[in-house]
């Protein structure tokens, strides 16, 4: 078994209105050192193991996980679980 | 009696929350934006619904962080009433006021009905008027209405009799039914059921104006006492 | 699209024949050459493309939008405004358009209905008013396919997500599914506001010298060429249009919607304006020349969102939740600081001047400088040819005959579970529908109502389109659209007042497609004559098509009608025992377009239902004129799935209650022809002569029992009899089944 | 200037019914090989670098970004971006 991390950003140019009032809300919070937030998505998926473990991840996230209009992504596959 | 409509950029729900106390009820209110930060001249606090700052990053949690909040706090710690209703809720358990978190509904839609709502406390300052067992229909408007608490603090709560209302069928996953919940000293109630939507027959129901009315008659109960002390 | 500015000159352009590749036809580029008396650049042609794209200059249908009756006493603004303007006495008025977002919702459903509402959203509260209300109508191919789900699914979700996040209670609304949609989701999006007579505000831009501000979300490259998009035929290859995605911040709206009303009253505003499709360039040139003035735009001092970005994309860029304000030189400050306020920015970005031109200036250069009534006003306009449709002379030889139906109970309960017929639970409880405290009756009656807080007024509100009758018919379909809405509002109790319309048709250049818009047009033309509704306000989306297919043609009715009491307020649903069921009006056997052919057949084919205009005037004021009486109990239309579903549905409100009812002649007809001009009435039995003298088309055909079945005779013979719970139930699961 | 990366998930024992029906719909687009699903959030902020940048990045987590009755986090300093 292995624990993937699939991370989800909004493509460059899309916007984050999200990220922004974060930005702002911060700032008024008094931390004027944050220069930009961008607000994306973090998935864990525990997948058994096999040969062909990264194409089904990234069949996965293009069939699913991500909107491709939109999103861009990276994974990492991680330690071996055992379950 | 005095109540505050406290009004952040994204609230929705102040307009009807200021028009049941002020025309249907016709007590003195003002709606206060956020940033007119005074608040000693009020006697209540109403926190009404709506997306505060676009419910971005977590519902309420960016309107917690906000300065208004520390005259909130205040004024709850005088023992006077804060009522949070929807993003109200959502706002005061985020600030801390309240116990628990309000964490997406379990079918990950938003959704707008009315509900069946039973009174499980009448003896706080916003229920003394209704029966214990009750039912009520109130609208719910939520995407993110369902409660969540550890076992520890759902125990609390059970333990001072601090879950004032429930859901007779759980809409949204809410742990042991929960509608609505009041601290510990009984003066800040947080209910996701919108009773100011429901002050007035013509629009389905009626079955919130007696918590306005609860307020308003346990408030000038002990204005009365107060004044006959004097 | 990345076009840098500098490897296009204006000779590339012409020579490569760039313009085509931005919509622009070799003629139209012609007429630009003579407008300027030189060649453009490529920021000037980029505006010419999209001021002069169907979306913006309606060059193909205006000389069809001519037909339309749009005056009346009541009128206060007919078409042309951001939104048109209904009287409703007391000072007060409502605002009301409809508008498109099928080719963003194709792309990106979530975004691009969410897009949709924002910006109609914006049209109203543009003229000054409080958006008080949404209503959407919408169209998918069938629930059997992921895509068809997903596309559903996502822009429900988007339509929801917008309009609770802003606080505007969505309503109603419809949903047709049907193969022809497959490929191209229809999202049509409707906002009704409220507004005092003094408060009414136009898009101009007047007084030379008075400035230009710019207020709200910083530009940035998304949605360009948004405008030329929505006016072309679906790219089957979608990922090349990508980059055109917006992203809503419905936030940013509410605190717009606030502040704009703030600002509203101020003397110092002159005009203002929503960017919406053509952002900046649509929003300044069209401002301009309402007021006969020119408009100079600084670019540099334009809020952007990302670095180095050329004129040619801010100008064309449609980034969202952007108004365009003209106030009075001296007093820009007194307004940015309202804007402030609200956390939004404001800033001065241009001003009015004599010359009747639209200057862009960036980094000390001029990028563009046109003639403003070229782009406004002097669109070149297209008369197309149109064909009488070959499959519409075939389906005009095809007689009534009626279809065969084994049992008739399991019939109604498949007519019940289509998903056109089904219960829209599953949409409408995502939509915060009570918010604002004046929804009487929200989604799931025949029209919505809208209390007016103050006084004893109230709004109906409604959308129709049944576009399998336009299809066969496009002249007799335009017509039961127009009175098929009436009839709604009519059956709340609410006098109609007038309609906007979202036309949403294939590729245009396509003469049979030309001839369905036409003659749809003149139907709903006719509809609107005889009923007294004018039109004052709408949307034109062509080129819904796809792999050559054109969606079946669907010009939507958004109606809005008055209660002059709240008293006249009539449920559609039965109310109690023993009350007296009346159907108004013949039934004869048209089955052409019926929800009952598309079961048995899986198509359309045949003869619409036939509509005389007169005869539903009549009952439509007869029907009315026995409401006000206070002769009615409950009222609701018939429509897909004709009696049978009508008196179903009717009982939908309480299991507790059933009816008895007899019919006549063969039961197919009777029960599930949809023969148009029909209502489904109760009434109490004291009133039932005096019902009968207000309603001369009014047939006594049963009473509301207290058993919870619906029991149906001919003669002394059972033709069904159904536990209404069931009933019910179906009907209601329908849609959350086809979804699992 | 540093580009930080905040990875929020769900508390163990806080349900995740978003994570759920992602697997469902994983499994019934015959990804079987997955076990469990879990959604967060992935947030990035680009902020000025100083002595005390962990510390701030932990009080504005702290403060705003989690939510600690439901939320845990890790964050990551990347490399430095020249702005
Ligand atoms: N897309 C939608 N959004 C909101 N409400 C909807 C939508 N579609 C249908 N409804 C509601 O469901 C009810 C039934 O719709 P429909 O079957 O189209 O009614 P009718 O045939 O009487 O026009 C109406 O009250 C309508 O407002
Ligand atoms: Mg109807």
């Amino acid at each position: 078994m292995r624990k993937v991390t699939v991370f989800i950003t909004l493509k460059q140019g899309v916007l984050d209105p999200q990220g922004n009032q974060v930005q702002e809300s911060l700032q008024s919070l008094g931390y004027n050192v944050v220069q930009d937030v961008r607000i994306g998505k973090y998935i864990e998926l525990l997948v058994e193991d096999g040969p062909d473990l990264e194409v089904r991840i990234q069949e996965m996230c293009d069939k699913l996980l991500v909107n491709p209009v939109m999103e861009d992504y990276y994974y990492e596959v991680k330690e071996d679980v055992h379950s | 009696m005095k109540f505050a409509v406290i009004v952040f950029p994204g609230s929705n729900c102040d307009q009807d929350m200021y028009h049941a106390v002020k025309e249907v009820i016709g007590e003195e209110g003002d709606l206060v934006w956020y940033q007119d930060s005074n608040l000693e001249n009020y006697d209540a606090i109403l926190l009404p619904g709506g997306f505060s700052y676009g419910d971005y990053l977590r519902s309420g949690a960016i309107a917690a962080n906000s300065k208004i909040m520390e005259q909130i706090k205040l004024h709850a710690a005088k023992g006077k009433p804060v009522l949070g209703v929807c993003n109200g809720f959502q706002i005061l358990t985020e600030a801390g006021l309240l116990p628990g978190a309000l964490l997406r509904n379990k079918g990950l839609s938003f959704m707008c009905h009315q509900e069946e709502i039973i009174v499980e406390n009448n003896e706080t300052l916003f229920t003394s008027g209704y029966q214990v067992g009750e039912v009520l229909r109130l609208p719910i408007a939520h995407g993110e209405g369902n409660y969540f608490c550890d076992q520890e603090t759902l125990r609390e709560l059970e333990k001072h009799n601090q879950i004032v209302f429930t859901y007779r069928t759980n809409p949204n996953g809410s742990t042991a039914n929960i509608a609505g919940i009041i601290n510990r000293a009984g003066n800040v109630l947080g209910m996701m059921p919108h009773p100011e939507r429901a002050v007035e027959t013509l629009l389905g129901s009626n079955d919130g104006l007696l918590l306005f009315q609860s307020i308003i008659r346990n408030w000038r109960e002990s204005y009365d006492a107060t004044n006959a002390r004097i | 699209m990345m076009l840098q500015t500098r490897e296009f000159n204006p000779e590339k352009i012409e020579q490569e024949k760039l313009y085509q590749t931005m919509g622009l036809s070799e003629s139209e580029f012609e007429m630009i050459q003579q407008i300027l008396g030189r060649l453009p650049n490529i920021t000037e042609t980029g505006i010419f493309s999209v001021m002069w794209s169907e979306h913006c200059s309606y060059k193909t249908s205006k000389p069809l939008l001519r037909k339309f009756p749009t005056k009346a006493p009541h009128v206060l603004q007919g078409p042309g405004e951001g939104a048109g303007i209904i009287d409703i006495g007391d000072n007060q008025a409502v605002v009301f358009k409809i508008e498109s977002h099928n080719h963003p919702s194709a792309v990106e459903p979530y975004q691009g209905a969410a897009t949709g509402v924002g910006g109609i959203i914006r049209d109203v509260f543009s003229m000054g008013a409080r958006p008080i209300a949404l209503m959407n109508s919408l169209r998918f191919g069938n629930l059997t396919s992921n895509r068809v789900k997903y596309l559903f699914s996502e822009v429900v979700s988007g339509i929801a997500g917008y309009g609770n996040c802003v606080g505007v209670p969505t309503v109603g609304g419809e949903v047709q599914f049907d193969e022809s949609y497959e490929d191209n989701p229809l999202v049509n999006a409707m906002c009704i506001g409220l507004i005092n007579h003094n408060d009414i505000q136009k898009g101009v831009a007047a007084g030379i010298g008075n400035t230009v501000i710019y207020v709200g979300a910083p530009t940035g490259r998304d949605g360009i060429h948004g405008a030329t998009f929505a006016s072309d035929d679906l790219a089957e290859n979608v990922a090349k249009d990508r980059p055109a995605v917006q992203v809503g911040d419905p936030f940013m709206e509410k605190l717009l919607i606030e502040a704009c009303l703030e600002v509203i009253k101020s003397d110092a505003l002159v005009g203002m304006q929503d960017m919406g499709a053509a952002g900046l360039t649509s929003s300044a040139s069209e401002m301009a020349s309402k007021a006969g003035t020119g408009m100079e735009m600084n670019l540099d001092l334009v809020p952007q969102r990302e670095p180095n970005m050329t004129a040619y994309e801010l100008m064309l860029s449609e980034s969202q939740e952007r108004m365009l304000l003209v106030v009075q030189k001296g007093r820009e400050q007194e307004i940015i600081d309202i804007f402030n306020r609200y956390g939004l920015h404001a800033v001065v970005v241009g001003r009015v001047i004599e010359d009747k031109v639209f200057r862009i200036i960036q980094h000390g250069e001029i990028q563009a400088e046109i003639p403003v009534d070229a782009l406004a006003e002097n669109a070149p306009v297209y008369h197309l040819p149109a064909i009488e449709a070959k499959y519409f002379q075939e389906f005009q030889k095809i007689g009534n005959k009626v279809p065969s139906v084994g049992n008739f109970g399991d019939m109604l309960k498949r007519l019940l579970q289509q998903p056109t017929i089904a219960s829209k639970e599953w949409i409408f409880d995502q939509y915060d529908s009570m918010v604002q405290t004046n929804t009487i009756l929200g989604p799931g009656s025949d029209a919505a109502v809208i209390r007016i807080k103050g006084t004893d007024k109230a709004l109906a509100i409604t959308t129709d389109c049944n576009s399998r009758y336009i299809y066969l018919d496009p002249e007799t379909g335009g017509k039961i659209a127009g009175a098929e809405a009436a009839r709604n509002i009519v059956c709340s109790g609410a006098r109609p007042l007038a309609l906007t319309d979202g036309l949403n048709f294939g590729n245009p250049t396509n003469p049979e497609v030309f001839w369905q818009m036409e003659k749809s047009v003149e139907g709903m033309s006719k509809a609107c004559e005889t009923l007294g509704t004018p039109v004052i306000s709408g949307n034109v989306s062509l080129y819904n098509q796809s792999k050559g297919r054109a969606i079946f043609p669907t010009p939507i009715v958004g109606m809005v009608g008055l209660f002059e009491s709240l008293e006249h307020i009539t449920p559609s649903f039965f109310q109690e025992a023993g009350d007296v069921i009346y159907l108004i009006g013949e039934t004869k056997p048209e089955f052409g377009g019926s929800e009952l052919q598309n079961i048995l057949e899986g198509t359309y084919q045949g003869k619409a239902p036939v509509i005389d205009l007169e005869v539903e005037a009549k009952r439509q004021t007869q029907l009315l004129d026995a409401i006000h009486k206070g002769l009615i109990v409950s009222a609701h239309d018939l429509s897909e799935g004709g009696l049978g579903v009508a008196l179903a549905e009717s009982l939908f409100a309480d299991d507790a209650l059933g009816a008895i009812i007899q019919i006549r002649g063969d039961e197919t007809v009777a029960l599930f022809s949809e023969t148009q001009s029909r209502f489904l009435i109760s009434v109490k039995k004291e009133n039932k002569d005096a019902v009968e003298k207000v309603l001369t088309d009014a047939i006594p055909i049963g009473v509301i029992t207290a058993d919870g079945m619906l029991t149906i005779y001919n003669e002394s013979s059972i033709v069904l009899s159904e536990k209404v719970a069931e009933l019910r139930s179906l009907w209601k699961g329908a849609i959350p089944c086809l979804l699992k």
